[in-house]
């Protein structure tokens, strides 16, 4: 539909890529990041949350849906958690979500997750600069995004 | 009518020919692991008429499982409304259960009552339905208890009835009889009548031998019988999922979303929905007139055989006995069915109505 | 049998309960049973045809079967999983069910089909089957029989499906979940889902679309196997109650491969056993993060 | 149709260098829900914030948005700016357009684009947040304090002065600390025991400090303003109410060869002891793992000795005597556990890294560490003040110094600055001159950080008036040879190398994190550093602030600290407790879980997923009475709003306010369209 997100002057491709990050360390993270004047990459959204223990699975599935050709989780390392144990939780989560979706046929390179702590600005900014070339290797993510084609069918006019 | 013979050969030239001049061909199909399903085809080799029932039935043909109604934008503080249109390209359904054609006629009824469907009815106006005269599938089958019989002419547009060589083809409606006209040249004049007689009487008495009720008595026992335990019984085993109502050739009922499909933008569709689920009668307020599924068990059964009779003068059930065959829970609607006559039955004579239920 | 059928007569005349759930040979095929009734008692089966897993009728949610009263349970050992499951959940009170565990050589795919248990017949979670023998009941009846014949075919599908290429297993499933009809039979029957309002209902906001096309069923058959992770009882009754023969097991046992790989996590018949989901240990592998 | 405020901030140059504000506002404008958009220089500024409460007036906004740096440096601001112009602060929401937008892109049309996404996302997230208001908590007006050194006691002192109550534990026997073993302090060379000891006594006698030596704490509870402690009273064999210090049991005991931990192994103590003569409180401890009567239970279960018990006229001495818990419930929490020394053995305590081999790991007899020195100089010491080597009691006449051992040395794990070293090996070098005349002083160092108040000059006097020889540059290896130590190093300045045959060497060790202050960050919630100190909420802005509300950071648990800095934390912290203390209720930020009652179904994932046992079994009854289920609700005071039940919680029964699942599907849905 809307081709925002890509780089309108230029024809390739540009990935979308959304971020979900706990507030404490990977978004302190990104400040340090910025704060530094690290250049990165401008194809992640980061979305704010205030620990990984919130993000919730359905997170990244709505996100594919919505047109994320890739995902980022990135939290607080192990042991530093400023609600204790959020990140270990959401690990579990995670181990799980991760497989899941790999049995399901989607390509986990699509999918990063990370430890980035409130000091790391520099490896925030790997994140970002190894996930969106990942990203942009693989193509944009059409397999998802045409599974309900909602809109594009109702346009098309064509319905069975 | 036009009566014809079609040999099993050239039914295959005009599932080729039909796909040539571009209509779409629904036909049984298999796949696979030996299921049937009813399907668009690419090619006539695919069609496996006169296999095993399909897993479900015709309905989604007209009313598909899911479809867009309109698509939807707001604009700064307006909305942009995109249509579906409603009408559809030619469509034939080849080698359809009898009973599934007369579900579809049953259906055109509620779809024409207080609105007028177009999506339904322009679906119905492209297609044409051809079905093929069937000898039972199994002791499930209860079609002839529900007024309807194995090679019933109703909801058909041109029925053929399985003979030596072919099938013995009768026309039903000027859509058949266009199709006769059109591709001529695939049929041979002059039909089977005595043997396709025969199939289908043969076939009448063997479904006989599986129910025989009086609808209009169960009709009875339902109207006095809102209450009894025989709704309690059933709950107790029934989970409350949708399996029957997904099989079912004649469950009509949906639920009408909006989706988003990201800021401001989305599509308004309907999907199949069911009385069976908890969730179907939810009120906004909190409060569910249908809250426990003993009420949810006799809706199902008040529609198919008092509601939509009343309203509409047919049975909502073409005995078609896929909701026994679907459900995870061992329902079994000829046996309710049986009880229940036999309740009604007793009624007539004892004064006092007793319930069916423990 | 008939030991299984003098238990819950006595059971039903004594007044210890109000309803035995079981089995019982009905118009097509095996079926669930609710005995009330001692008179009754002789209808219970227990066969290889005994597939259902009963512990879904103990949910909260199942109104109409709470209203007989106390209930007595029939279960296999796999079923009995589910059972601790709902009380590890807090679902059900150990104490207000009484367990009738049958000794079990395994059962057949399906209730309504051919009673001969062989390897082409068997179910699909009984070859290798650990619970032939169900612990912490209350009751236990039967003779052991020998071990079910046979070996798991979703085992097999799954190595096959790892094999293959992430787009042959992406076609796969959304052709398997193109079929889906979101009837929620595979919900409905499953003892582990007893969420009053399940996330898919859920409209504020709408996480699942509700709608049976395949970007909604792949977010509803994600959903439901995360939801299942650590929790679900391996009965495949999703599986036996889908019309449409999606094979949802495969999706549960993906999953329970991964816990059990990860966390040492194998469904239990003692409610104690912590679920996996819930807690953690801060030496979790976690080779997949950075 | 909401009325959302969307507004452009330029940050002078900082945004609108990258990013076409302009355009952006515009972009905004048409987008829907949008009210009302515009940019301006300095949002936060007061013009700025001028032009935010007007807009929220004149248009009648139920929302903004102000795109501009990140949240967490002016969220605050703006909510507060909200706030006075009627609008619910929750309701204003600031989309990062500089730190995660301008700062990190070059190219114009790429960030733009990005900054229209970034406050799209904002505007759509901010349509979903409801009004709310902050919680009132009460607050308990008891603060513990973790460790009785000199910023314990200091922070102890300051807050019991200040009307609050305290508890104040120590691990260790007695109080005061590393700065209770020091001869003289920089830059003054006053005394150390003469300024800590009254200090000592004053925390002893004050009547709102509760003294618990040692003990530890065991574990915690709770939140700002009501945590509950634990805390484990070690077993000390001694009854402290019945105890009245005479000493009878110290000089009746026959285990007299025990090294004893405050000299540093340079003097030896009995089994049943107290650390040092002015030790707070006075009572005596029993070792137990040295003492002959608990050797003897252990061996043959039998009770050998009891000379002590015996001795004691007051039957003060229990040999039965059990740890026990105490609670207390507190307000907030200092924590000022300090340090302990790089160990110039082979062994640390804190695992990584080791000591330095080149140096004879601890095994070269009169190379001793910098604590060591102080002992020995230290008129109460082992020596009575005079300089002696510890091998064969002699006055050394030559003696080497080396710095940073351990501290910037990325090789052997320890990048820091120790901080305290180049000054107190200035001062070892003045007191040993002042003690030993003739003696020459050598200090070999890597560069000097004397960056206090009358430090450098106290450098420069060791150096001009005391003579101690300064060489740049580091040992290579020391070794014995025969009387003296041979000591090879470099001198980087005359680019020569320098051998010294010195009596003694003296290691400026490194100052590490406590062992085992993991276990106690963990039980608190702190956050540390890869070193293990802990870490400050903001380095510059709430640097005795740590991010965990209610616990607060004095001296060197933080960091390397010096007496001055210690204290100067202590106070600031024992401030902040005031301050906290000052009111009889506290706000927080309403961001908590909540249950929704009509769907939880009562399986309690989210009970095995919190953090903080917030989530309690709430009981559901009909009219009548009748139980009709049990579920999970959330205690507001308890919950920290982590989330994490959220994301667990199966049907989504549990919502967290300021994140909840309406406001980041529709940050997620914004990504289209």
């Amino acid at each position: 539909m809307s081709d925002n997100g890509n780089k309108q002057h230029d024809n390739s491709f540009e990935p979308r890529i959304t971020a979900f990050v706990c507030t404490w360390c990977t978004y302190t993270g990104a400040d340090l990041a910025g704060t530094s004047r690290l250049q990165m990459e401008s194809n992640v959204r980061i979305i704010r949350l205030p620990c990984t223990g919130r993000i919730d699975p359905l997170f990244i599935i709505k996100a594919f849906e919505r047109g994320a050709d890739g995902v980022i989780v990135s939290g607080c390392h192990p042991a530093d958690c400023h609600y204790t144990a959020g990140n270990y939780h959401a690990r579990r989560r995670f181990t799980v979500f991760r497989e899941l979706m790999d049995f399901i046929g989607i390509d986990a390179r699509r999918l990063t997750f990370s430890w980035v702590s409130a000091s790391e600005g520099t490896k925030w900014k790997e994140i970002v600069d190894e996930t969106t070339d990942r990203v942009r290797a693989l193509g944009p993510f059409t397999a998802y995004h045409n599974l309900a084609g909602g809109a594009e069918e109702a346009m098309a006019g064509g319905v069975q | 009518m036009t009566v014809k013979t079609l040999t099993t050969e050239n039914l295959s030239h005009l599932a080729a020919a039909l796909l040539a001049d571009g209509t779409e061909v629904i036909a049984p199909v298999k796949d696979s692991s030996g299921k049937v399903d009813y399907r668009a085809v690419k090619q006539a080799a695919e069609l496996a008429l006169g296999e095993a029932l399909p897993r479900k039935s015709l309905k989604e043909f007209f009313l598909p499982q899911t479809e867009c109604l309109f698509y939807f934008k707001q604009v700064k503080n307006d909305v942009e409304l995109t249509p579906v249109p409603t009408t559809f390209g030619p469509r034939i359904v080849l080698g359809a259960k009898p009973c599934d054609a007369a579900a579809v006629d049953i259906l055109d009824r509620v779809f024409d009552w207080d609105y007028h469907d177009e999506l339904w009815f322009g679906r119905r106006q492209a297609t044409t339905i051809v079905t093929l005269a069937c000898p039972m599938v199994d002791e499930f089958c209860f079609c002839t208890a529900v007024d309807i019989e194995p090679a019933t002419r109703q909801g058909a547009d041109m029925v053929i009835v399985p003979v030596a060589g072919g099938y013995h083809v009768e026309t039903v409606t000027e859509k058949g009889e266009a199709l006769v006209t059109k591709y001529a040249k695939y049929f041979s004049d002059g039909g089977k009548q005595a043997e396709a007689d025969t199939f289908r009487a043969e076939a009448k008495a063997k479904v006989e031998k599986n129910l025989g009720i009086n609808t209009k008595d169960v009709r009875a026992w339902l109207e006095t019988h809102f209450e009894d335990g025989l709704w309690h019984e059933l709950a107790w085993r029934c989970h409350g999922c949708g399996a029957c109502a997904a099989v079912c050739p004649t469950c009509h009922c949906f639920d009408i979303v909006d989706e988003s499909e990201g800021v401001n933008q989305g599509t308004r569709r309907r999907n199949w929905d069911t009385c069976q689920a908890g969730k179907f009668t939810l009120h906004a307020s909190g409060h569910n007139p249908r809250g426990e599924q003993c009420n949810r068990c006799r809706q199902r059964v008040s529609h198919k055989f008092m509601i939509y009779p009343e309203r509409f003068g047919v049975l909502l059930c073409t005995g078609c006995g896929r909701c026994v065959r679907a459900c995870p829970g061992g329902m079994v609607l000829p046996e309710v069915l049986r009880r229940v006559n036999a309740a009604a039955q007793a009624a007539k004579t004892e004064p006092v109505t007793e319930g069916v239920g423990q | 049998m008939k030991e299984l059928q003098e238990l819950a007569r006595k059971l039903l005349t004594d007044g210890t309960v109000g309803v035995v759930i079981g089995w019982e040979e009905g118009p097509r095929g095996i079926r669930p049973y609710f005995c009330t009734r001692p008179e009754d008692a002789d209808k219970l089966v227990f066969t290889p045809r005994c597939v259902h897993n009963l512990a879904t009728y103990l949910s909260p949610r199942r109104s109409n079967v709470r209203e007989l009263g106390k209930v007595a349970v029939v279960v296999k050992g796999c079923d009995n999983k589910a059972v601790a499951g709902l009380v590890r959940e807090t679902q059900l009170k150990r104490e207000d069910v009484v367990v009738i565990g049958v000794r079990c050589g395994g059962v057949v795919l399906d209730p309504y089909g051919p009673a001969e248990l062989t390897a082409n017949t068997v179910a699909d979670r009984c070859p290798g089957c650990d619970v032939r023998e169900p612990h912490n009941t209350d009751h236990l009846v039967g003779e052991l029989p020998p071990p079910p014949p046979g070996e798991q075919r979703t085992a097999k599908l799954m190595s096959e499906l790892e094999k293959s290429s992430p787009d042959q297993r992406w076609d796969f499933w959304i052709e398997q979940l193109s079929k889906c009809v979101r009837c929620n039979a595979c919900r409905e029957v499953c003892p582990m889902c007893f969420c009053e309002r399940c996330l898919a209902d859920k409209t504020q906001p709408q996480w699942i679309d509700s709608s049976p096309h395949p970007r909604g069923n792949l977010a509803w058959h994600l959903t439901r196997a995360m939801h299942q992770a650590g929790r679900c009882a391996g009965c495949g009754e999703c599986e036996r109650a889908c019309p449409m023969d999606i094979p949802l097991m495969l999706l549960n046992r993906k999953v329970a491969q991964v816990v059990a790989d990860s966390w040492g996590y194998k469904s239990s018949e003692d409610p104690a056993v912590a679920a996996p989901i819930g807690t953690f240990n801060k030496d979790d592998p976690q080779e997949f993060i950075k | 149709m909401p009325r959302i405020g969307v507004f452009i901030c330029h940050c002078g140059e900082n945004i609108a260098r990258t990013v076409d504000v302009k355009r952006v506002a515009e972009a905004l404008a048409e987008h829907p829900g949008v009210a009302y958009s515009t940019d301006y220089k300095y949002m936060c500024s007061d013009p700025g914030q001028t032009l935010v409460k007007q807009a929220i007036v004149e248009h009648k906004l139920d929302g903004v948005v102000v795109a501009a740096c990140s949240p967490r440096m002016h969220e605050k601001t703006f909510r507060r700016a909200a706030s006075s112009a009627g609008l619910n602060p929750y309701l204003c929401e600031m989309a990062n357009i500089r730190e995660h937008c301008s700062w990190i892109h070059e190219d114009r049309e790429e960030a733009t684009q990005k900054a229209i996404e970034l406050t799209r996302m904002m505007v759509e997230k901010v349509k979903y947040n409801a009004p709310m208001q902050a919680i009132r908590i009460p607050v308990e007006k008891r603060a513990l304090v973790i460790g009785g050194g000199i910023a314990g006691i200091q922070a102890a002192l300051d807050l019991a002065d200040g009307g609050a109550e305290v508890v104040l534990v120590e691990k260790e026997p007695s109080i005061g600390g590393h700065m209770s073993q020091l001869s003289e302090t920089f830059p003054t060379l006053d005394c150390s025991q003469c300024i800590l000891t009254p200090r000592m006594v004053e925390v002893y006698q004050h009547p709102r400090i509760k003294l618990l030596t040692f003990s530890e704490v065991e574990n915690v509870e709770g939140y700002i303003g009501n945590f509950t402690v634990q805390i484990r009273r070690k077993a000390r064999s001694v009854d402290e109410d019945l105890c009245n210090g005479c000493g009878d049991c110290i000089a009746s005991c026959p285990v007299k060869k025990i090294p004893s931990e405050f000299e540093c192994g340079l003097g030896k103590r009995t089994a049943i002891y107290v650390p040092f003569p002015q030790a707070v409180p006075n009572t005596p401890t029993l070792d137990r793992e040295n003492c002959t009567l608990f050797k003897s239970r252990a061996k043959t279960g039998k009770d050998a000795c009891m000379r002590c018990q015996k001795a004691c006229q007051r039957g003060a001495i229990n040999y039965n005597q059990q740890d026990r818990i105490e609670e207390f419930k507190v307000g907030a929490i200092v924590v000022a556990t300090g340090f302990q020394l790089y160990k110039i053995t082979k062994e640390q305590p804190r695992p990584g890294i080791s000591g330095y081999g080149e140096y004879g790991y601890g095994t070269v007899p009169d190379v001793i560490d910098g604590l060591q020195f102080e002992r020995l100089a230290s008129a109460s010491g082992p020596t009575a003040g005079k300089i002696l080597r510890p091998s064969d009691g002699k006055e050394p006449k030559k003696i080497v110094f080396l710095q940073c051992i351990g501290s910037r040395d990325c090789a052997k794990g320890i990048e820091y600055c120790s901080k305290i070293c180049c000054m107190y090996t200035a001062k070892h070098a003045m007191l040993y001159r002042h003690k030993v005349h003739g003696g020459q002083a050598y200090v070999f160092y890597m560069d000097i950080r004397a960056n206090g108040k009358g430090y450098d000059e106290f450098v420069r006097r060791a150096i001009e008036e005391d003579g101690a020889k300064y060489l740049r540059g580091r040992v290579s290896k020391l070794y014995r040879d025969g009387e003296v130590i041979k000591v090879h190093g470099f001198d980087t300045l005359s680019s020569e190398p320098v051998v010294i045959d010195a009596d003694m060497v003296v290691l400026a060790t490194a100052m590490r994190a406590q062992p085992n202050i993991e276990a106690l960050a963990q039980k608190l919630s702190v956050s540390y550093d890869k070193h293990a100190f802990l870490n400050e909420a903001h380095p510059k802005l709430r640097p005795v602030e740590t991010n965990t509300a209610g616990v607060f950071l004095a001296g060197a648990v933080q960091a390397p600290r010096d007496i001055p800095d210690s204290v100067a934390m202590a106070s600031a912290a024992a401030a902040k407790v005031l301050d906290l203390f000052s009111a009889d209720e506290l706000e927080r930020e309403p961001t908590i879980a909540k249950v929704d009652a009509t769907i939880c179904t009562g399986c309690f994932h989210c009970e095995r997923v919190c953090p903080y046992g917030a989530v309690e079994h709430k009981e559901i009854r009909d009219r009548k009475g009748n139980l009709i289920k049990v579920i999970a609700d959330v205690n507001p005071g308890v919950c920290q709003g982590c989330g994490t039940c959220v994301a667990t919680c199966p049907s989504k029964s549990v919502e967290l306010q300021g994140f909840t699942d309406s406001q980041v599907f529709a940050e997620i849905n914004a990504l289209m369209g």
